[in-house]
């Protein structure tokens, strides 16, 4: 029996990957296994080549293998294309005959996946899902199941004729466990999600108390706000679509003003128009959570790819000096906890936070252990509605030792409430005194950070005490530097990896560092955190492995690396 | 201590003799026979000197971003729809650098008045040609007259979509109150767009060239102001004689009825303290 | 090696099926007729599935940000007059993102030529709802159906001065075509909008939809395209009858006109090497 | 005689405190004397309370002193709010019974400049002007012909009733010369020109060969604009105001694209909402020309003060890797040589150049040599018009050494260009390749960064090697850092002044400041520099000297600050 397995289906778009992937997954999870899923996919609706992937085992996965074990290809060009990633033991399904496959070499089993699929080629995903179930070893039950849901609105003919379909394929794969024996160990059974990074960031808001979502359509942003609009009549959330993302950084704003948690969700293009609302945020001391899912630069760049080239971009957002928190959770965990405390700082400080995710971390599935959410205690920094009334002579930027003006909503209070966006007094009304800029940037900029920096989520780390060299990561790369370099103990390795980049965690990360050789990983070409690493630490990195092709490191790829800097 | 009476104490920065000052009088007036205290009101602006307008009133106010009043103003209302919400802007800051929030919020029909500030230039920023120029107008970045055709935003709301449009002077101080009145009351998006002589850097529009011109649209006894086509026409008059009044008016459901908004709590009361996502989570749960 | 066949060897990276093919084909048979070759040609689009038709066109190309194709194509047109410019953009990229450039831009007047492929959706994004999706339309976003009223664009750039203002239906390739060459010829911004069904994601306003509605303006004998009242009604039609053809066409100077672009050397081929800024200097320069 | 003499006429915005200003700068140019005049205003057009400052010496001069040494107030007002910045031997002329002053103290000339006036406000301003004249002792033709020049258009009767007044008030400085000997040591006579730094930089533009300008107003940029209109004519220069600052980048690089050098300017928050299109010139190598011209932030912040807060937002403008430069002229001279620079390196590299200024430097007048404009020598660096119809196969992208692809122009060429925003092949086509997007990126970044780094401009430094401790700054503080460093030589102090801050000169700073105590001086609440500094060179400041109240540094704050710093 394996450990592990890698199987990518591909195919044009509009073949249905993400439907026989889900599937795949749920069936999977539930017959005790772990999982990592991470798609590959174009920026085009139809036609082109996306694919699936998904990594099963015995152990909690999640980071990508190089190499595949095996490769469903659901048309011909799918496997002169994905040949590269195969390896010599590497398996091939495919239908010789219907793909016209004129020389199969040895690793291309031959399915006759159309037959199966009785001549008609919407079927093929459910053929091949049975085939791949019957090599693993699959209860079947459990495939019938999952397509019992899946196929349920279509009506039972259509569901009756997937299982049949599901169950000659997997007859097949019984067959073929001889060619190739996948069936990996079992784990242990219990209760655990299975989704991926956006949709945790979207219930980390929804148990926030956020109330508010406000976005522009932009890839890979856009499935937290379907996620959110899912599950707005629950929650009592309003969802707008915004005419462009000044609007909707804006509009998050307003809502914010008028005393609801916020947030607007964007990607690199989206998030230089917000610029200048951030930096309102800033001003005006307004509490906004902002979502920046990553793709690569610039401009429109690739736009369903990967990258972490908005490092440097998002920490210094917005013109002006302002206080201002940003996150990177490297783990679907993360993405939902992080969300909760992105909403509780903006609250608390009345500051814009930023959430800095990415395409891999927001389009990857894997299992995970149900979150912890009912123990996370949700705290409002409002002036509660019942004290409100009470409130006499109100200033909306009063001077406090922390800098922190209490803070009340409209209608509630029976006073009025100025914001402004120029420079103000105390009662926010447009000052030009210089003495009165002095104490507002003090309580802004310098009180603000002071106090940010008492709540500070120190890196994770792993073997630092012991390791010559350690490896620095923010952000999505956390799991892939996470099994490389537990797997590479012995070699006196380590690694940190970062969850919240600004206030940077210098106080917390130097002793980690300090007399060490280091090392970042990043997924871009500029080597944006060791800049920051230097700036904020004084400690220089002696060096960077970098990434910019638009696609994640790989388990083997980022071994490979970091061996060459070991030796 | 509920405050009806709407003055403020901050030290008025326009220019004596402006225009603003008959607006900023029309509007407390109009706040004061509203029945509003200032605690329920919200004015929201962007930058220039229309802008500055919310503080010269006794009334919450959100001075925003140049160009950014309108979606600060429609989500504030979404969040609360308790609150009057009303937009006090320039022709640049919303015709301008504004301007595609003044398309999209027309359709979204929020329950806000607009009261566009419209003296035909860029006050603030010493005088470039704005979207209301008149064609011809020299300035010093202008300085062959402007080229661009004006922009006409009674017109232009109207084929957009808006249910209440309206011109004002704010040299007829009664009139435009009874018009900012009406726009507070009438549920939906509400566009009045005030004519105001800027005394510093408009010496074409003045104060006497706009007197000269202005007519009240309702002295027209034919005129019906729910006729859309009518309504095109006279939004259309820009010459010798310039409409002022309610050019178009329709009841329609606004964006709080057709989203359910009005139908519940308001956003800014609901608890937030206790959020139970296990319906949610419930849907990504697998047991294994 | 002039290129008169505008073929471009680029794949194409559409649904099979998608109206836009039929755009693409109208567009290239007009450019074939215009007589025009590829190099004289610059097509700028924004981002979307129909922003990227200028790759599947051989002329020259500038595929720039979401929204922002307006301004690049009016610059590069006051940059070199020479070229006819031509913008190929989406609903979304044109109306929703980029709306502020189309009001602007209308008020610009610059010979250009607007193609927006109306698909009623966004596309490429997978399915939300655009400026002008039919109010209730479903979506994963708007999952109660769309709340805004739809945006209007004919009749919205008819309020907003546009002097060219043509809808045209993708299933109608030779029609199209033909609009496309008067909107290449016309002297002024020219906007066409073009319905496109989205076989993917437009489920309601389908090929079959738009077919059973649309007529020829022109055919209607009544039709006189230069009134301006009459073109308000006619673009206001949207329902069991949606005209095509041309709605309003009014001759008027352009920017090119009024700013003297035309009586000169294009920009581009001016001399930048030896500036001459004597005369500059001297206007501040001081002799002691 | 004195050395110098700082001069403040304050009173409400709307009595022309401009026009004075400015015709006092020319007299007192044209009697030989070295002067540097700043502004500070309201962002109002009438009321509230500016002033005109001009600082007259007879060497060079280009900061302000703290202490003023004669105050003009306009009205009663300015009497109190100046009084701060007056000392002991500062005298106020003003008119005690028209201000209905009731105890005039010690410090005040009672000069009834009311009467002088015949009782009409509005000659006020040239009653004062004739008085500091005669107290100077300045030539009255100067005065008269200045008058005449700039009152020529209001007609004869205007002119002669201006010279009137003017020389009353003149016979009255006459006499106060007992009172406060005010006379200044004359200089060499030379031409040179008077001009604030914005007008430097249209000038730049202008010798460059731009002919399109594009944007939207916004303090302190707006009279860059408002100089390129007025030449406009003269240099075949269209300039467009555009609806918004994203059109007005946009259209810049669509001219650009188009062949015709093209410039925008703005100010933090219209920066701001031109990130987006600043990566585009970066992804579609469109050389582009942007001026920053900063005041304090964040948001609407103070409109029409000075600050240099944006220094770290600007050069990590745009969001994703791509490469640009930033420049940060000094000086008045540098305003000019830098704006020919930026379009140098734009055109030459194809990428976004950004010149960052802030309100002091722009807004701030003063006597400069006549720039050496004949040497200038201005390359185009795109395919000539009479060499593009031999260009066979064009590729806009076209792979080179050095990562630079020829550019062509729209129609010159009989080939077609495609240019293009999402990630792209050769021929600009849109690519989904993972090898080209590691060469494109390759292209773009890495090399073209190797270029940038030959080019780079040196910071200029003073007494360096023998100093034990140094002061840092970049942009506007350039003149006052001089000025007080080089009174402070005995003391062991240096200075060094970055007039580009990206690509950052760390190869030519690192040798100057290496095993030297430092500091920075900025403008901003944020030590902007001294992070980047750090996080550049590996060399941590000590600290920074910091002001962020709107206001620029004077002579004499600097001073005590870095007498501070050195005990
Ligand atoms: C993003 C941005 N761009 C430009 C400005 C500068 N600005 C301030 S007010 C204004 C124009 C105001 O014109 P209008 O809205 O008509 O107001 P008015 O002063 O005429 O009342 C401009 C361009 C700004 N504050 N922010
Ligand atoms: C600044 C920015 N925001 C959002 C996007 C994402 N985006 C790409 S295309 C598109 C919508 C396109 O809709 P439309 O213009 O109608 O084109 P279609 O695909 O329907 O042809 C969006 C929102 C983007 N690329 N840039
Ligand atoms: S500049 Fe014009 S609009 Fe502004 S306050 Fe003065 S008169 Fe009024
Ligand atoms: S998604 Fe729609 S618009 Fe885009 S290519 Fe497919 S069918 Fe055409
Ligand atoms: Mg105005
Ligand atoms: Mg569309």
């Amino acid at each position: 029996m394996k450990e592990e397995l890698t199987i990518r289906i591909a195919g044009e778009a509009g073949q249905g990957l993400a439907t026989i992937g889900s599937s795949l997954c749920i069936i999977v999870k539930k017959a005790g296994f772990n999982l990592f899923a991470n798609q590959d996919y174009m920026s085009r609706i139809r036609g082109g080549n996306n694919f699936f992937q998904i990594r099963i085992s015995a152990k909690p996965v999640s980071a990508i293998k190089e190499k595949i074990d095996i490769l469903i290809p659901l048309d011909k060009e799918s496997i002169g294309l994905h040949k590269k990633d195969c390896s010599d033991d590497s398996l091939i399904l495919a239908d010789v005959k219907h793909y016209g496959i004129e020389k199969p070499d040895d690793s291309i089993i031959d399915i006759p996946f159309f037959e199966i699929s009785s001549g008609n080629n919407t079927y093929i995903n459910t053929a091949a899902i049975g085939c791949l179930g019957g090599m693993m070893d699959i209860d079947f039950v459990l495939i019938e199941n999952v397509l019992k849901t899946a196929f349920e609105k279509k009506g039972e003919t259509i569901v009756q004729k997937n299982i049949h379909i599901a169950k000659t394929g997997y007859e097949y794969g019984k067959k073929l466990q001889k060619a190739g024996d996948i069936r990996i160990k079992p784990s242990t059974a219990k209760e655990e999600l299975l989704l991926n990074g956006n949709e945790a960031i979207a219930l980390g808001a929804m148990k926030a108390g956020m109330k508010f979502y406000c976005a522009y359509p932009m890839t890979p942003s856009t499935s937290i706000m379907n996620t959110i609009a899912h599950f707005a009549h629950d929650y009592g959330i309003l969802v707008e679509q915004a005419e462009d993302e000044i609007a909707a950084v804006n509009m998050a704003i307003g809502a914010s003003a008028a005393g609801v948690r916020s947030m607007t969700g964007t990607s690199g293009g989206g998030f230089a128009l917000m610029q200048e609302g951030i930096s309102l945020a800033g001003m005006t001391e307004t509490p906004v959570v902002i979502v920046d899912s990553q793709r690569p630069g610039p401009a429109t760049g690739f736009p369903t790819r990967t990258e972490q080239g908005d490092l440097n971009f998002v920490i210094h957002a917005g013109h002006g000096d302002f206080a201002k928190a940003v996150f990177c959770p490297g783990t679907i965990e993360e993405c939902f906890s992080l969300t909760i405390k992105a909403f509780h700082i903006a609250d608390k400080y009345q500051i814009p936070v930023i959430i800095m995710t990415d395409q891999h971390l927001a389009d990857s599935i894997r299992n995970t252990p149900v979150f912890d959410h009912e123990k996370i205690s949700i705290q409002s920094y409002r002036i509660p509605k019942n004290e409100s009334l009470s409130i006499k002579d109100y200033k909306r930027y009063r001077l406090t030792d922390n800098g922190i003006s209490p803070r009340a909503v409209f209608s509630w209070i029976d006073d009025v409430i100025y914001t402004d966006s120029d420079e103000h007094t105390e009662e926010g009304h447009i000052t030009e005194s210089e003495e009165t800029r002095n104490v507002m940037v003090e309580k802004r900029f310098f009180k603000r950070y002071k106090e940010l920096e008492k709540e500070i989520i120190p890196p994770s780390y792993f073997n630092t005490e012991n390791a010559d060299i350690l490896f620095l990561g923010f952000g999505s790369t956390h799991n892939v530097l996470k099994e490389v370099c537990e797997s590479l103990k012995e070699e006196n390795t380590g690694y940190i990896h970062l969850s919240q980049v600004w206030p940077f965690p210098k106080d917390q990360l130097i002793p980690l560092i300090k007399d060490k050789r280091i090392y970042t990983v990043e997924n871009n070409a500029g080597a944006q955190l060791a800049g920051l690493i230097s700036r904020e630490t004084g400690i220089k990195p002696e060096g960077s492995i970098l990434k910019y092709d638009g696609r994640p490191f790989s388990v083997d790829l980022l071994k490979r690396e970091i061996m060459r800097r070991i030796k | 201590m509920n405050i009806h009476d709407f003055k403020s104490t901050d030290e008025i920065a326009w220019c004596p003799g402006c225009g603003n000052f008959g607006i900023l009088g029309a509007l407390e007036l109009a706040l004061k026979k509203s029945g509003l205290s200032g605690n329920q009101v919200l004015l929201v602006s962007g930058i220039g000197q229309a802008a500055k307008t919310p503080h010269y009133i006794k009334a919450n106010c959100f001075n925003g971003l140049h160009g950014r009043a309108l979606p600060v103003a429609v989500a504030a209302k979404m969040a609360n729809r308790n609150l009057t919400v009303i937009v006090t802007t320039g022709d640049g800051d919303c015709y301008g650098e504004g301007g595609n929030h003044f398309l999209h919020n027309i359709r979204r029909n929020v329950d806000i008045t607009v009261i566009v500030h419209d003296n035909q230039i860029y006050g603030l920023t010493k005088g470039q040609a704005s979207p209301t120029t008149d064609p011809g107008f020299v300035t010093k970045v202008q300085t062959d007259g402007s080229l661009l055709q004006p922009f006409h935003p009674l017109q232009t709301a109207l084929a957009a979509g808006a249910g209440f449009i309206a011109r004002g002077f704010s040299g007829e101080k009664n009139h435009l109150s009874e018009l900012l009145l009406e726009a507070i009351n009438y549920r939906g998006f509400a566009l009045i767009d005030v004519l105001q002589p800027c005394v510093s850097f408009n010496k074409k529009n003045t104060f006497q060239w706009y007197s000269e011109r202005v007519y009240k649209v309702n002295e027209d006894v034919a005129y019906d102001s729910s006729d859309k086509e009518q309504a095109f026409r006279k939004s259309g008059e820009w010459g010798k004689r310039i409409p002022i009044g309610i050019i178009y008016r329709e009841e329609k459901a606004t964006y709080e009825d057709k989203s359910g908004l009005n139908n519940r709590e308001p956003l800014v009361d609901m608890d937030i303290e206790n959020s139970d996502i296990h319906k949610a989570l419930h849907h990504y749960a697998i047991l294994t």
